[in-house]
């Protein structure tokens, strides 16, 4: 399965344009308003909401086709957070405006939003179902940025917890559509950074020769080519399956699986496109670290690579060596 | 920007069944004591009576014309079969070459003659085939190879060495390279080169072993000291070898081999940890899980374009250079998880990946030359 | 067949004291809240008052020569000093550039007249230095700078730009690199350089912010616009300056500072996980620690040797490769064990290490530049 | 601290003469017994141990020195294990002949003892005290050898046990002088590997040039180089704090550091060396994989570097976090 043709063209070449380096800065600590409605105007802020809801309808697929589209260019909004978030809100009216997700733990008394300093709405997903709330109605005991200067906040469970409509779906699964989100916003990055460091060795001239003559510099493009391409790999398998599947525990193990592939990627990528960029790169006017910021502050939100890892290896330990195949051969499983 | 592509793609629905046959097919046999799981066992495991056993299944020469003796199905089928194999760790390795390339090398290149001859003994799985690339000085350099073949009456002689042949020692036939124009003559150095069927039990075959560190015996030296081989046995056009050579490097690289060698070593390593591992221990084997799966997903991508007439070289390339740091690491992973000394089999196991990992880095294309053409493709020049 | 030496060497019984002097002056300081541990503190904390109180504590310019201020004590002495003031991530950048190499250069090189009137100060811990040898376009491949020194009355003209002088903003001199003779005339690229001191509040001088990812202003470009610099500034012999600058390399890649950088992080990080891991967790940190101390072991024997005349330029750039692939890992390591939210001070060492760490393996030579250097020592060619 | 100049020099001319890949291979499954022979009436197999028990005298240093020369040189005798197996012989006389050394934990009803299989004694460490066991005398259930042909046995616990002579050492000791052997034979066959690497690199050409020109080659070396190196200086610290600390728990913290540092170097040391040698150094007959087997060996006996790391690691984390430094400014510490 993939992603509508003419929705990705049409994303991909709003964001071209829009998304400068100027706007990524300028947007640092809050988020680009005039991207957003542009974004909303074009429907792409309910695509995967049904029409029948107020949304734009169209898959799963076409979702993640935006939100990592928002990933490669470092779009300063939330708009995965708020497509992802969406898909608790069954049965509800979606307000209009950027949402945040909060994952309401019975371990935490306070919780940290991502995006939460921008969005309009927090949907809130605890063992009591989920709440709507308005930003404005919660009480904010701290605020903060994210590596990206993407603004969180922290509130308080007990008043994310208020107000609750029961629902099939607890703060494991919320976690999940925030690693989605996160994991889709990765692939995206990862190949912008690939892309980047490619145009950089071709450019750069160190001892009379351009840097990606030297082997080392093609060996380190390599990898990172191939860690893009396995993030995304897992991606892609993760939309599968969670649009196939009905097996919700199902959609945790391909979710999990995608979002540590893509933070065991960011670790190696990360790395040697600044070893390849210099010093150059490390500075906050060059373009890659618009990126590498973000891969820094995605692979840590809604769970890290190693978190991750163990929900799906103590699946995978429960259910015993023989199991595994049968499973691996599920994640996609074939289609007609 | 140059980007490598891997389009998504999934295995068709009508591979399920066979999926399941195959895996039926394999509990049957592993409930019989007809193999204990190993590891690498595509290049290690030589049994020739499994293999005819796969052949009487029918699960030989899939993709193969129905004409010669062939099923008919598609790549995409045999992929699957290939994979129950790997992760079952089943004893594959003596029709591993002629199922994998030889036969579908000889469907392509071969003469009416050879066809009709040897595909419905390789289908049936009977006969074995061998590669013959590799010579002693070539190394990562293949078009460096010095074997000759001469014309003579009713066909050619064949001289010189091709070493690291795999399984040569209990094989029938390999497909070698040798140069039929001197490279003075070709002019370019891949340029002269043919490719032959030849017969390993003709006279003027001398096939040494070459003992590996893990104590095996899976590779030889194959001297040819005048061998004559008939003019059938010519493969595709003569001069073009380098070329025919060239366009199966897809198909080498990107099988399910190049992630699965270790695969029966996972699972036994998922029962040594049990049901409850630490939460560090659980990571460490979700993030091989993770990686297998996102090669799987790329890999299977590979073999959609191929089957689709793509030639995903550099793609192929680039799931061969991560499986096999995959499978590799899979080995010290499980070392360090589960200390030696409480379960032979599982020890057994460990000690196959361990003594066995530095073969998948460099069998098939170091991993060296592989990012290369990787880099290549990305665009750095 | 050349190998690198780390002849077993240990830190003199003399240098305890001294040791235990100065953890005792940080535990005040610390108990006094004048500063909280952090990473990289080296390049990023800046804290003049700090200094002077080092200096007023006798812990600067150890080894410089009583004659001219300092305490005449040795380099292994100022090697614990610097080793305790990382470890519990003081604010020691404003001082450290003067300290490690600015003071031991002037009074190697420096004329009579410059040492009397700014090693004192710096002994002090009043008057600090910065490092201006890159350029815009120089990165790797120092030799190829463009800036100039001419001839004037009584001095020279300094024009031309350079980049990375971290904490320029706040620092009163540099030490320069720059040619005295154009390429074309010097013949080779490597000569024609001298290094002079210069003044960074002298008119002419336009020091711009470079601000880096981390969100950090340590880094400054240093624009020279027809800048005076006094005869008695020059350092060493006119043309001189790129053996002078080679020379000090050891000095520059083998300290503490290499494998220290996040040291505060990894304190911490136990803390955090608490005095029961799990094995694989225990592991991690366990292997950290291992690390830690087996490259401390090689950073002291280079340290020793320096000391006693040797000059170990691969092996402080051994040290400097491993050492800073290291305190990058720390971070690494320290964000999986410990998921960020719940302590703020933890995630604010996560946070310098995570996004200082690309700085790490570039500064004072890539990593990729040391290890050519280390591989032709061992006697590849 | 050094060991004795003329003792190095001594055993490395003897080994470089006697230890040829012909007499390695020969002895596979067993050892070399005229080797042994030599060392035996050279007075190396009891370094170490004092005069007044019939030993050579000298120092740890001087042991140390002598196993790590047979590492670098793959010498297959247990001239490791015997030498740090006579020092739980305390008071007792020490037996001609190879000694192995047998970790009788509690947890575990068979013992495997590396070296069993040709040694003349076992020295025994129970918690109930060192028991000395002529070979001939064990029930020996099970045989086999490493992955360098060194034969191990398995003898069950409670033969091992039986008349122990109480001694302060325990199980732990032995586990921690099995592996002290094992690091200081680990770190010279770690040098040799990388000396043994960069002669290949500059014999073997590929592309028209030798391979050590390649740039990823070079980067290799250097990486093996820093590994072997960080290696050796962590065995020095382990012998120097081994020799100078009177504190035993001291002893264990070092020697888990050697051990775990020299197992963390084999995994990037045979794995770079392996790819550098190509096809020909994974033959049996390329002098390469006589001592990349023995480091794979190594390096699971008597502890991987995972279990010693994890052992280093709860130490310090018992400790707390301000401990650390202290610690470290101990291993070693400053000497007059």
């Amino acid at each position: 399965m993939r992603a509508d043709d003419l929705l990705v063209e049409t994303i991909e070449g709003l964001l071209s344009k829009e998304v400068t380096p100027e706007r990524i800065h300028a947007a640092e600590g809050g988020m680009d308003a005039s991207l957003w409605t542009l974004l909303e105007d074009n429907g792409l802020t309910s695509v995967g909401v049904p029409e029948s809801a107020g949304g734009m309808g169209g898959t799963l697929h076409d979702l993640g086709a935006i939100v990592r589209a928002a990933g490669r260019h470092g779009a300063p909004v939330p708009i995965g957070d708020t497509l992802v978030g969406a898909t608790f809100l069954t049965g509800a009216a979606i307000p209009p405006g950027p949402l945040a997700l909060a994952v309401v733990r019975n371990d935490r008394p306070v919780i940290r939003i991502p995006w939460g300093g921008v969005a309009e709405h927090i949907v809130a997903v605890s063992d009591d179902g989920v709440a709507l709330h308005p930003v404005g109605s919660m009480p904010i005991s701290a605020r903060g940025d994210n590596y990206a200067g993407e603004p969180w906040i922290e509130v308080a469970a007990d008043a994310l917890r208020a107000g609750a409509r029961s629902s099939d779906a607890g703060p494991r699964h919320a976690q999940g559509a925030g690693a989605f989100a996160r994991a889709m916003l990765m692939a995206g990055a990862l190949e912008r950074v690939v892309d980047l460091s490619v145009q950089y060795a071709n450019e750069r001239e160190q001892f009379g020769k351009q840097i990606g003559k030297f082997q080392t510099i093609q060996h380190y493009l390599a990898e990172m080519a191939g860690e893009a391409a396995a993030a995304g790999g897992a991606l892609d398998t993760a939309l599968d399956v969670a649009s196939s599947s009905a097996d919700t525990e199902q959609h945790i193990l391909v979710i999990a699986a995608a979002k540590a592939y893509a933070g065991r990627a960011v670790s190696t990528v990360n790395r040697l496109a600044h070893q390849i960029h210099g010093a150059i790169g490390f500075t906050d006017e060059h373009r890659l670290q618009y990126s590498t910021r973000r891969l820094w502050a995605w692979r840590d939100e809604f769970g890290s690579e190693s978190e991750w890892a163990a929900v799906l290896g103590r699946a995978v330990a429960s259910g015993g060596g023989d199991a595994l195949w049968p499973a691996l051969t599920r994640w996609p499983a074939a289609v007609a | 920007m140059a980007r490598l592509s891997f389009p998504p793609a999934a295995l068709p629905a009508s591979t399920e069944q066979l999926r399941l046959d195959v895996r039926d097919f394999l509990a049957k046999e592993i409930a019989d004591g007809a193999f204990v799981p190993r590891c690498d066992t595509w290049l290690s495991q030589h049994d020739p009576s499994f293999s005819a056993k796969l052949g009487a299944a029918g699960f030989l020469g899939l993709p193969w014309s129905k004409e010669y003796g062939g099923h008919g199905r598609t790549a995409l089928d045999r992929f699957v079969v290939v994979e129950e194999l790997l992760a079952h760790g089943a004893p594959i390795a003596a029709h591993w070459v002629s199922d994998r390339q030889s036969g579908p090398s000889i469907l392509k290149h071969g003469t009416e003659e050879a066809k009709r001859e040897l595909i419905p003994d390789m289908v049936a799985g009977k006969i074995f085939f061998s590669i013959g690339m590799s010579e002693p000085d070539s190394g990562s350099d293949l078009a460096s190879i010095r074997s000759t073949a001469t014309r003579t009456d009713g066909g050619w002689l064949l001289n010189g060495t091709k070493v690291w042949t795999s399984q040569a020692h209990n094989n029938h036939f390999f497909i070698v390279l040798v140069r039929t124009t001197p490279v003075a003559e070709a002019g370019a150095k891949h340029a002269g080169m043919s490719q032959f069927v030849m017969d390993l039990q003709a006279p003027g075959v001398d096939i040494r072993p070459i003992r590996t560190l893990n104590g095996h015996h899976d590779f030889n030296e194959v001297v040819m000291t005048d061998v004559f081989v008939p003019e059938h046995y010519l493969m595709g056009t003569l001069g073009n070898g380098w070329a025919q050579v060239i366009g199966e490097l897809a198909f080498e690289r990107s099988g399910p081999e190049r992630y699965l060698s270790t695969f029966p070593l996972l699972a036994a390593l998922i029962d040594a940890v049990g049901p409850n591992p630490s939460d560090e221990a659980a990571a460490q084997i979700g993030m091989l899980v993770a990686r297998l799966s996102a090669l799987r997903r790329l890999c299977i991508s590979v073999a959609v374009s191929l089957d689709t007439g793509g030639l995903p070289v550099t793609e192929a390339a680039l799931v061969k250079d991560m499986g096999t740091r995959l499978e590799s690491e899979i080995g010290e992973v499980a070392r360090q998880l589960v200390p030696p000394g409480s379960n032979p089999a599982f020890d057994q196991l460990v000690g196959d990946a361990v003594l066995s990992a530095p073969g998948f880095t460099l069998r098939g294309g170091t991993n060296e030359i592989l990012r290369g053409i990787i880099a290549r493709e990305l665009g750095v020049r």
